[in-house]
């Protein structure tokens, strides 16, 4: 048993990092721009605009219920190119080892990115290892970076939100959040709720192939949850966004951990959620075609965009007027506020601080 | 200024200082120290990792029965 | 099942009903008082939860609920935190403690920051991961810093009883636990509050009992009711307040049956009774209070962090221009304080009523900086 | 003072992860692409095939003679793109940020990072900041994946290799890697000697707009030095790699050094440095124009390809074969043979383990 | 000025002359044995060097250059590392190794796997950077495990006189430190070897001084030079040998006298014989050699890591197949071994001579593998 | 069996533990103990961060000269 964990030499450009590649990458990898391991992958691109994206992955526990850092890898960034409207197409994978991970771990991961990639339908056509020491990393860091085609026609982006739009989102809230956090030292606990974790390109394309018009804006609730997202969006517009709390798909599981923990479900991540700003005339419409679709049973219309409460609308001024400001004071800006069930109001801020589990 | 969650006994410890507990499918083990007298079964507040009360089901059932009593009158009466 | 009971005691009709008649009542006291009436809620998690299911919006013309001194992380003085901050720059030890005091400000820095800066600090959820973390590093000295109320403080007494127990000798207990009734009778005479009743704090009662309060009556001649923290908990409470007032029946009365007895929970009170002695403690925003913090007593001397690891009694500013101790007290609302919400947020406070979730000051950052 | 250095909230999506974004990253970067903060870029990309490449820089110490690890990540993959005949035009950046990291360091590697993108002429459009905890990393990391463009006509590669072409590179070797053991922990030492490290894309365009035909081949020897890159050569074509002991331009600091430490020059990374694989005939005009270079100034013709020992020739058989097979065993495969000055042979081969400093 | 000789030294107009001179020579002498002379170099850096050069390959029709023991490394027997990564284990241990010690592998480990699953082993340049590590590291222990032959050995010697006059009571020393003659003599006698000249080791001879060598002469009637490391000055001590084989003279001759004294270095030598004794040592190849091991005296125990942290003698088998005790007696060359190459590499060594860099099959495998 | 770098000592620290040597531009500091009687500006072979010998100049041009000599009378001879 010669070496059965990651040495330092697995990453210094020699024979041991020949062999890791060989023997664990190209495996689970296949695509001809990586066989000869060249310095860059050459590639046809379709017609439209180039889609880019970067996301690195530093997800701890790496195996969690409903997925694993490999999977979460490919979700993650195949999910920011889709909800931008792209068609994802490529990916590169860069894994940071730790001197000491288990090779069967890492074959693992790797093999579960490189399935997940096979469901999304993108090929990983470029990759780099680099090995820690010890104490520097944590198992593995993995960054995904992917291209992909936005077609002709689709526009989504801020500058098309306006007052009176709803606010759809395609299933419960706060799942991949939980089932991380119920793994995480010191809080251990066991709960049935498992990690949304999903490549959603195959959602989003649909919807887009049948909702060009009536689809203003994607946009997926990952790290700061729901809360967190929607107030960038209400930043960024100047608009206001009403919640209906009511109508907040939360898994009963999801919201009794999160009472154990002192935690809202809004600011908790997802990783297979898509928060879609849509015409109201076609809610109903987006709802229906959402359900059919295994990764939006659960979906719901969740809040409507209303008129902000002064200057700053419009994407231009709302990203100029940001810059520099900080989070959260100054008038006349969007808002995102949740509209209780006895009909009262609370605002929903930014995460601000890690949801650390409190007694109080 | 205390949050505290109502979670199900599922199990007690041998030496009955932990129970696991359950609440909405979720489980965590629990100190049961400060409810010596809490059975399998019982509901209890769990506040810092301890089980601190058990609550008192009928206790409940009564304050929902008085509201609505009293909520059905007050209507009946206006 | 008491998943079902959960379900209808946070049902909107329900409230909406119950609203209704409390509305009435408090209208009708208005009419009577030529004022609206006051009814501060001690404790911090009610005012949490005040705010979040919107009771503080829809009330607020017929009721004024003021937030009280009701967060024990927000109580605790800078003296406390810059000790505690001390102790985590010792070689080799292990800060163990709650979510919340990590981001609390001491005179110059957090133990948040500190962490950052090679500290070595764990976030617990319970004081027994505390004693688990001692076991597992039997060569340093791991520090409870342990921060609550009546609630609190029975588990931190059976997890030092259970360090003894083991003879496990690397674990410490620095304890910041407080009791209530001394800071209300500090606070509560006061005129310019001019509270008319008070919402007595539900997960403290449950280890007192209603009968703890009796004092608030006989005392203090003000009605009080023990209340819970569900939507028609909270109103039936204000109801029951409202209720006595117009009736001008003085007394304090159990709204939240299912969690508090009369006589509390006794093995919790034993606990405190074995473990803890009273002194006067450090409050933010009332100074010091004698006989309102409980220091473990002599014959635990072996596993108290103060009496182990003792430190110099530097005294340190309060930062300039919070208000966090009026705001403390209830004679100020975090809309005065002219730091809120620009240079004091949730994000980077300034006073630790902007830390703890239940923090006056962040709560009302978090759901009613807009809603005015 | 609030923060000075990284606290794992700044990481956690919410407000201090903002302003984070707004205070640092894009008071450096400016591309519309990145100002909205959208999950991706969306760009045009030029006629010509799509070149994709990864790389994570985990470099110590982060700032070394002759450049930094913001620099460094540019360079690395901008580099990667040209020697694949492409035209770098666009970068994503992902940051792993360790718990405590000084604010003022992470400023100062950004900025490098920016300076060195606009020298090279590629643009930052999309980035990624993570926090870990203290002790799961070691001050920053950076992911840089870089997008061009290979103009029509270019075709570079192992199959372009032929017995009788000329081995050249465009300066000094193992300068990189001896700056940075310098500054390593437990062998400290004084060198004059600075990293070369540099974006060479100005270089290899201009090398490719007047010598598309002659030039077969480039590739960058990074990590493991030319040794290692030149072992991929020969073993990817099945061709033998003769380099001339004598030709290798190695300063003299750097040869010292090597020699105190008990190290070899061709094992040492480079970071500014390209093997070119070019026809004989082209070999003196080739060495001309990188002479005018400033880059090229000291570019030396080190070695000739020779046909291998046996079987294995060709792209397609020798990456067929490398597979699964380890480094170094088996017979008629591409090898590397340094001559020495008194005209004998040895062997050339992949770094195997780190070039740790010796006694003995 | 020093720049400018070694620049001659490593002539290659010079050193084809001094080759065709030497080859000569060497061919006379082939005309008169009926065979190809047998030289052996002990050192393993002229191993090395003599491969780098290409001089092997050069000479190869007309003398055969045998690689002897002569790598510290090399020779550690598999009972000493498995002892070194055993200490690795203890918790709180610091170790502190030259670089190729880390891959050597024990019976079942090396010390970088060990470092891998969380022992805290660093790799340093001198044993002065092992003492530095024990100052910054006062609570924990720090052993240095020292390896090399005489010249390497002084310089533990002195670092560990250091710490003794620091009062450093958490630095140690474990000694592999071994001397050369007893291997020599337990070697040279072998009649299957039949060694006509040895190149001796430069580095080695200016701690001893030339005259260390004598024996060689006196007691088995060998020729030896004291030779450098460029490419002229192997070259010349080649050249001397064949003279002296030639003339029939039987001496040790100094060929490096631009380093080696004839009589060392006093200081070096003063240190070795104030801190270490001789006893017993293990060879790997040559098993147990009387009086060959540098140990450290009793009078410095407390700084002793074998005294301080004893360790039961568990023997261990060495790896099936691997030939290095044949080959450290210079009996067998790489290329006998079926694991060469195939299971055993630099990258994953099965035995020692494939993990130092200047171990006889680490040599091969780099500079010779397919130049037969 | 051991390598050795001759540098070049370019300042002796108090009480003449360590010097500062330099070789081709590279300065490291190294342990003088073995080699008391050196002087600024001697050559000496540095082993394991430690100086362990004086190089004697005159010596080795006095070999150079010798090789030069006899390979010329070599040449000159055939
Ligand atoms: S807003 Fe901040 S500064 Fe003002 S009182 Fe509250 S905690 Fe203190
Ligand atoms: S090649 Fe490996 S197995 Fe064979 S003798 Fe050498 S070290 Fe031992
Ligand atoms: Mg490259
Ligand atoms: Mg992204
Ligand atoms: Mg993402
Ligand atoms: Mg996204
Ligand atoms: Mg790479
Ligand atoms: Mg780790
Ligand atoms: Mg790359
Ligand atoms: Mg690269
Ligand atoms: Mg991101
Ligand atoms: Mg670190």
């Amino acid at each position: 048993m010669p070496e059965e964990c990651i040495l330092l030499a697995h990453g210094d450009g020699g024979a041991l990092t020949h062999r890791l590649v060989q023997e664990i990458f190209l495996r689970h990898f296949d695509h001809p721009a990586l066989r000869d391991l060249t310095d860059a992958a050459l590639l046809h691109l379709p017609e439209g605009r180039l889609a880019m994206t970067t996301d690195t992955f530093v997800v701890k526990p790496l195996f969690f219920p409903g997925g694993d850092i490999g999977k979460l890898a490919v979700a993650g960034t195949v999910n920011d190119l889709a909800v931008s409207g792209a068609r994802p197409l490529y990916l590169t994978a860069a894994f940071i080892l730790e001197e000491g991970f288990p090779l069967a771990d890492l074959e693992q991961v790797v093999a579960s990115l490189a399935r997940t990639a096979r469901e999304a339908g993108v090929a990983v056509v470029a990759g780099d290892t680099k090995v820690v020491e010890r104490g520097c990393g944590d198992g593995v860091y993995i960054n995904t970076t992917g291209a992909g085609v936005v077609p002709a026609g689709r526009d989504l982006g801020y500058h098309r939100i306006m007052p009176g739009d709803a606010v759809i989102v395609n299933g419960t809230i706060g799942d991949h959040g939980l089932a991380i956090l119920s793994k995480r030292a010191g809080i251990e606990f066991d709960t049935p709720v498992e990690s949304d974790c999903a490549p959603m390109n195959g959602l989003t394309d649909m919807l887009l192939e049948r909702f060009a018009e009536a689809v203003r804006f994607m946009r997926d609730p990952t790290r700061g949850g729901v809360a967190t997202t929607l107030n960038e969006v209400a930043q960024s517009t100047g608009l206001n966004i009403i919640l209906e709390e009511q109508a907040l798909p939360v898994r009963e599981e999801v919201q009794g951990a999160a009472e154990l923990l002192g935690l809202d479900p809004l600011y908790l991540a997802n990783e297979g959620k898509v928060l879609i700003v849509a015409a109201p005339e076609a809610v109903e419409e987006i709802l229906t075609t959402l359900r059919r679709h295994p990764l939006g049973l659960n979906a719901a219309a969740i809040g409507r965009v209303e008129a902000g409460t002064g200057v700053g609308r419009g994407p231009g001024q709302g990203a100029g007027q940001r810059t520099g400001q900080g989070s959260g004071q100054g008038a006349g800006r969007g808002r995102v506020f949740l509209r209780t069930p006895l009909g009262g109001h609370r605002i929903v801020d930014m995460l601000a601080g890690d949801p650390l589990p409190r007694i109080c | 200024m205390c949050l505290a969650a109502p979670s199900r006994i599922t199990a007690i410890q041998e030496g009955g200082f932990l129970a696991e507990v359950e609440s909405f499918g979720n489980k965590r083990t629990v100190g049961l120290t400060l409810v010596p007298e809490a059975k399998v079964g019982d509901y209890v507040l769990v506040h810092a990792g301890f089980a601190v009360q058990i609550l008192d089901e009928e206790a409940a059932l009564d304050s929902l029965k008085a509201w609505e009593e009293i909520l059905a009158a007050a209507k009946g009466g206006a | 099942m008491h998943k079902e009971i959960l379900k209808r005691f946070r049902d909107p009709e329900l409230g909406r009903q119950m609203a209704e008649q409390v509305r009435e009542r408090l209208d009708r006291l208005t009419d009577r008082l030529g004022r609206r009436v006051n009814v501060m809620e001690f404790c911090g998690t009610h005012t949490a939860a005040i705010s979040r299911t919107g009771i503080r919006e829809l009330l607020k013309p017929h009721v004024h609920l003021m937030s009280g001194p009701g967060c024990p992380v927000c109580v605790s003085d800078y003296v406390d935190i810059d000790r505690v901050i001390a102790l985590a720059g010792m070689s080799g030890a292990i800060i163990a403690t709650f979510g919340d005091m990590m981001k609390v400000p001491g005179s110059r820095t957090t133990l948040l920051e500190e962490k950052a800066r090679g500290a070595d600090v764990r976030v617990v959820f319970s004081s027994l991961d505390a004693l688990a973390i001692a076991r597992e590093n039997a060569d340093r000295a791991v520090i409870f810093v342990g921060v609550g109320f009546e609630t609190t403080a029975p588990t931190a007494a059976v997890t030092v009883e259970q360090a003894v127990q083991e003879g496990r000798d690397n674990f410490f207990l620095y304890s910041l636990h407080k009791i209530t009734p001394p800071a209300m009778m500090a606070l509560l005479p006061d005129r310019d509050l001019q509270v008319d009743g008070i919402l007595l704090p539900g997960h403290v009662s449950l280890i007192t009992g209603r009968g703890y309060w009796d004092f608030l009556s006989r005392d203090l001649a003000l009605p009080g009711v023990v209340a819970g923290f569900e939507l028609l908990e909270l109103l039936s409470a204000v109801d029951a307040l409202a209720s006595s007032l117009l009736e001008e029946r003085c007394a304090v009365i159990n709204a939240y049956g299912r969690a508090v007895r009369e006589e509390g929970n006794l093995s919790a009170l034993d606990a405190l009774a074995r473990c803890f002695d009273l002194q006067e403690g450090h409050w933010r925003g009332l100074g010091i209070v004698p006989a309102s913090a409980l220091k473990l007593k002599p014959e635990l001397a072996p596993w108290d962090a103060e009496v182990r690891f003792p430190l110099e009694n530097r005294p340190a500013a309060p930062p300039k221009g919070c208000l966090c101790g009026e705001i403390l007290k209830g004679k100020k609302t975090p809309f005065d304080c002219p730091l809120f919400a620009s240079r004091c947020e949730p994000a980077r406070p300034v006073g630790p009523c902007m830390v703890s979730h239940e923090g006056t000051c962040a709560t009302y950052y978090r759901y009613e900086r807009f809603i005015r």
